[in-house]
């Protein structure tokens, strides 16, 4: 199999190439997606090929174009709404929590709302505390949605399609600090992967690191320093975040008897807690250790570097909880 | 549905009869509903539309049956003018199985895709959105057709009032904005909340061509939605209506209605629509005092019918709570 | 001590007065606070005591009355905002997260923003999917505000004064169906409660149940049921739900070895997973059982009253969980 | 600061002078920023002002000094003009614990509490609510005061703008709204994101006296300004000004600047504000070139020492990284 080499920003602009010339009823929209080339130039180039109705630039008015775009999912079409930031989600939570992830039950199931949320997330690039957050578990506490963390090149290349096939509607959270991370991909076929299952990024027998997002790479470089200390990590990127695959991260955690949560968010009330509950809930007799979190520190993210790295998971601090669950 | 080619409103004598009816039939369904609700038939909240009724039954008589509808939590009027069944409505007021949205939803939340009836918003302002892209979904598509959304003149506040407009006319959306100034959002008047008074100035500031109407005529609010829908069908882009009304009725079936003057309901009440329609049709000889009982007697059957079957219908079972949360796995890639 | 009898409603009421009283830079604004008196009737007659402007109607725009509240707190107020429900406090979120919770911080600590937000929350009362959220547990992820949950009249009564006399914004959960619950109040003295601490508002040696809002009385019901049956739950009431009172909680399951989490919310990522992951990362080799939560079933609140009480915890599925972990 | 009761603009040497030290001292700045971005010593993001330095000297030069403002990301000539020592906005842009904010903000958060200057909002629209609250604090008090609200065009699509602009006009806050339209949020052009692209217009509605202004010129943004903020000291209410202005770099240090025509800058830069005020000043004899010179050798001494005190700065002690999130516990009841 032939490969090409491709950055985590192209993956998704060849992802979002796909869609639209796979299926007429699929556009973009969102704010600078079209004669900006999209904040995090995901889009660029695309409104040549597909012109200004399909990548729509939309004013700065959150609300009312993910609700637009709930509405044109609910007329027939598949809407792909980039919300330039998770920050900028808040001015829109009304109409996906009150619209997209309701209408289904509401109306008895007679509704479905094909839309495809995206957004970049996430803290590390010093943009301070307005433009850091990661909200994830709050969109994680949401029924009636289905919520995407692509890690890597290949998810961040093959959630999109599905994720648009899928009848509800689906977030996708992509880390702002991935965009240049570069992978090898299959140069031909059918790049669309599970979006219902976690995957295990190493394999290891002494303790189980789950981690989501660019903490992924973090919990993986951690696992290779704890490596050379002759402990061995199984990673799990959870990549999806609602529902949860409690099957992968249990049958894991079973094996290693010790788990270790990575997630960048503020602790108090992460997706983390949740997962640990899931543990201590599924597997509490299988433990060896208490389940650890290693999470951002509860804080507003401030601007400077030194403290900005302090406020988040690193390996360091992975590699530490690690060794605590091992009592090393 | 008939011919709406025309601008005009022809107040043939079925037409009249139409219209008297639909109106007719709301009112006493939500009568009707009041009694329910103080029986625990009916429950959680229940805003009534009485006194307002010309709005739903003038605008809706001009869209045709494609044509996508956006309401809110008052929306029992629109439902059945828009020609869901009364019979599931009522059973929807009920929470059973049988109701429009199988009972989930109840009075705040009523839809029939089969109608294109998009309910049922109880987040003041929350359906503009949802209008607007639908008709942006119909001008993406190609399809020349309107979608009307209705709200109050609270709503105009809200933020999303403002971007979903400016949305709308920026892309010369097919949205027919209604907007039912009853002159209260719950207790508070529209001079206490919004600084420019006039729904239909503010609109018309985004490049809307907006009109102010009576909303206590039928008429006359059927009149001024037959020129908007029409503009909107050609693709002049949005159009928006304001339609001056009331309600007789306090806010919710919770609110002691403190907030405003006996006098000034009462005064209000003079313009009831359907009696000035009746009053007006009857001295005008379109119709007769005969058409009004028939078509009293009919909706009383109707009703009577309707509560028989939410009375008889069944209710969800329990084991079913979670269903419909998202779609059923074999649906999902 | 002399008491009298009187409504959560009328405690809320009683508390407003005081601080109206009390402190000339108060005030209340939000929709319908004035001529209807309140969505639930808690500024009824506040009116004609205390003018048009201290008790301020507010049009339909949750962002701005609650920013405009923010700023009125920057300016030296301490304003009372009330967003009429926590379904539409998803409309203000912006402002709550990205301003009320973040100036301090990102200043420097050069500025504090003295706000109250009181909102009604919960389901219960069959007001269907929109209208009966329960998103406590979003609140409190939220670092730089405090979150209170009075459960009881005194509470209801207590914890507006110190709220308001507190340099950081605050926000106090009032559970919808709570505000016709009567109590003996004190006649005389001083009302003014602890906002720092949970309360154990029972003692029990066998397990313990942890709750917060209506779920608390709830929870005291299944208590009641399962003393008959020879086991004693003790009944932590939460109050704060940010920063959560560990200590109180630690103490108790260290005590009883087995916790049990109530919360009305949708269960992934709600307040008691957070509550669960700490008993577990504090309390781990205690535990006599896994920790065990009795959450919201995952739906948005269906209308009807029996998918409305089997979405939501009852004292009946409280008594299973609590039978549960003692293996009976 | 010198007397504000008259509505007029006294062009007095010191006053022509003290408005182009000020246009200058930013400019440099931020020349300098763009300098220490490339450098690594400024990181996240920084939006550069140059081209509408006008704008925030023209308005914040008719403000007294309690009179609070509220600003965007875009607000380093603003902390600058209204009083903040460049020091501390310098160390600010570089993190330090002797920054404005200590360091926790940067570029985007700017604030000072003894300037009264509330930042420093990188949500869009997210300051005009606080702005709008600030103005009530005073009005409740009965301080005779304006609060100063800037922010983009691009703001103006957003729900808050119209539910701020709302309550200032019901409520006849103090505020002074003023409107920074440089034709672009990010990449998108004004005419693509507004169906009505006069912002001022659009204000009007809401019964708010609104006055769109050259932006370019230094003397008509005072002029203009002076006029609103007498009004609203007096009580009138809140005013409205559209400033129209052109930013001359790009949307920040990330922007490729894709989305305009290398021509309209260019256009755009014959009309620099501070050339075109230094070249009139000169003309009409009211400044001389040795002003100009005096000034720019004071800009540089005082951004040569900030940059430098910038450099020296501590760090913040990352033990103290939760800090301020709360208030310390003692202040607690
Ligand atoms: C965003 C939001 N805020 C508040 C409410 C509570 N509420 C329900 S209806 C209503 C009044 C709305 O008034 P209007 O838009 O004029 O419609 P009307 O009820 O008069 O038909 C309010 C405040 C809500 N449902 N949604
Ligand atoms: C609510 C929100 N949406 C999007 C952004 C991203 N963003 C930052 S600045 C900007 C453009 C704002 O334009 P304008 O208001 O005209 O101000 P200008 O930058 O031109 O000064 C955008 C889209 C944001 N910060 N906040
Ligand atoms: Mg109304
Ligand atoms: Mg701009």
């Amino acid at each position: 199999m032939t490969t090409r080499r491709m950055t985590y920003r192209e993956a998704v602009r060849e992802a979002l190439r796909e869609s639209l010339t796979r299926d007429k009823r699929v556009f973009l929209m969102g704010e600078d997606v079209n004669r900006y080339g999209g904040a995090y130039a995901c889009s660029l180039g695309l409104p040549a090929e597909f012109g200004d109705e399909r990548i729509r630039d939309a004013p700065l008015s959150e609300s009312a174009f993910v609700g637009a775009g709930i509405g044109a999912a609910l007329g027939g079409m598949r809407p792909i709404v980039e919300i330039m930031t998770i920050n900028f989600s808040l001015l829109a939570l009304d109409q996906i929590v009150n619209s997209a992830a309701t209408l289904r039950h509401m109306s008895g199931g007679q509704f479905s709302v094909p839309i495809v949320i995206r957004m970049a997330t996430g803290a590390g690039r010093q943009l301070a505390a307005q433009h850091s957050h990661s909200l994830e578990g709050w969109y994680g506490h949401i029924p009636g949605i289905r919520v995407l963390a692509p890690a890597t090149v290949a998810d961040a290349r093959g959630m999109l399609w599905p994720a648009l096939m899928n009848p509800d509607p689906v977030v996708i959270m992509e880390h702002a600090t991935l965009y240049n991370e570069e992978d090898e991909l299959p140069t031909e076929g059918d790049m669309s992967v599970d979006i219902g299952k976690a995957a295990k990024r190493r394999e290891g027998a002494d303790a189980t690191v789950i981690a989501h997002s660019a903490c992924v790479k973090k919990a993986l470089d951690a696992a290779d320093m704890l490596a050379s200390e002759g402990i061995n990590c199984e990673v799990i990127d959870l990549r999806i975040l609602r529902p949860l695959d409690d099957e992968t991260i249990i049958a894991s955690v079973r094996k290693t008897h010790r788990a270790i949560i990575v997630d960048e968010a503020w602790r108090s009330g992460s997706l983390a807690a949740e997962i640990s509950s899931r543990i201590t809930e599924q597997a509490f007799y299988d433990l060896d250790a208490p389940v650890a979190r290693v999470c951002g520190a509860e804080v507003p993210i401030p601007y400077p570097r030194h403290l900005e790295l302090a406020a988040l998971p690193q390996p360091q601090s992975i590699a530490a909880a690690v060794r605590k669950a091992m009592r090393r | 549905m008939r011919n709406i080619a025309d601008d005009r409103v022809h107040l043939t004598r079925e037409h009249a009869f139409e219209l008297l009816r639909q109106m007719t039939r709301i009112r006493r369904f939500e009568e009707k509903c009041a009694e329910l609700y103080t029986q625990e038939k009916i429950r959680g909240f229940l805003h009534l539309y009485i006194g307002e009724e010309a709005n739903a039954v003038g605008v809706i008589s001009t869209l045709s049956e494609d044509e996508a509808i956006v309401a809110t939590y008052r929306e029992h009027g629109h439902a059945l003018v828009r020609g869901l069944p009364m019979n599931e409505v009522m059973a929807e007021m009920f929470g059973k199985a049988a109701g429009s949205s199988r009972g989930r939803g109840g009075s705040m939340h009523i839809f029939s895709a089969r109608h294109r009836f998009f309910g049922g918003n109880a987040i003041v302002a929350g359906g503009l959105p949802l209008a607007v892209g639908l008709a942006l979904a119909d001008k993406m598509v190609g399809i020349e057709r309107a979608t009307c959304c209705f709200f109050g003149e609270g709503a105009a506040a809200e933020g999303e009032f403002h971007e979903s407009l400016n949305l709308a006319a920026l892309w010369h959306l097919p949205v027919l904005f209604v907007c039912e100034n009853n002159l209260y959002a719950m207790g508070t008047a529209l001079a206490r909340s919004q600084s420019n008074p006039s729904i239909s100035e503010r609109a018309a500031v985004y490049g809307i061509e907006s009109e102010a109407v009576d909303g206590m005529n039928v008429v006359d609010v059927e009149a001024a939605a037959r020129r908007a829908v029409h503009a909107v069908r050609r693709g002049e882009g949005p159009r928006f209506i304001e339609a001056m009304t009331y309600r007789f009725r306090a806010h919710s079936m919770f609110d002691p209605d403190l907030y405003r003057e006996k006098a000034e309901i009462e005064e209000w009440k003079k313009r009831d629509p359907i009696m000035l329609f009746a009053d007006w049709a009857l001295s005008a000889g379109i119709l007769h005092q005969d058409d009004r009982q028939e078509i009293e007697a009919g909706v009383a059957q109707e009703i009577d019918a309707a509560v028989a079957f939410a009375e008889a219908a069944d209710w969800e079972p329990v084991e079913d709570l979670v269903k419909d949360v998202i779609s059923p796995p074999e649906t999902v890639p």
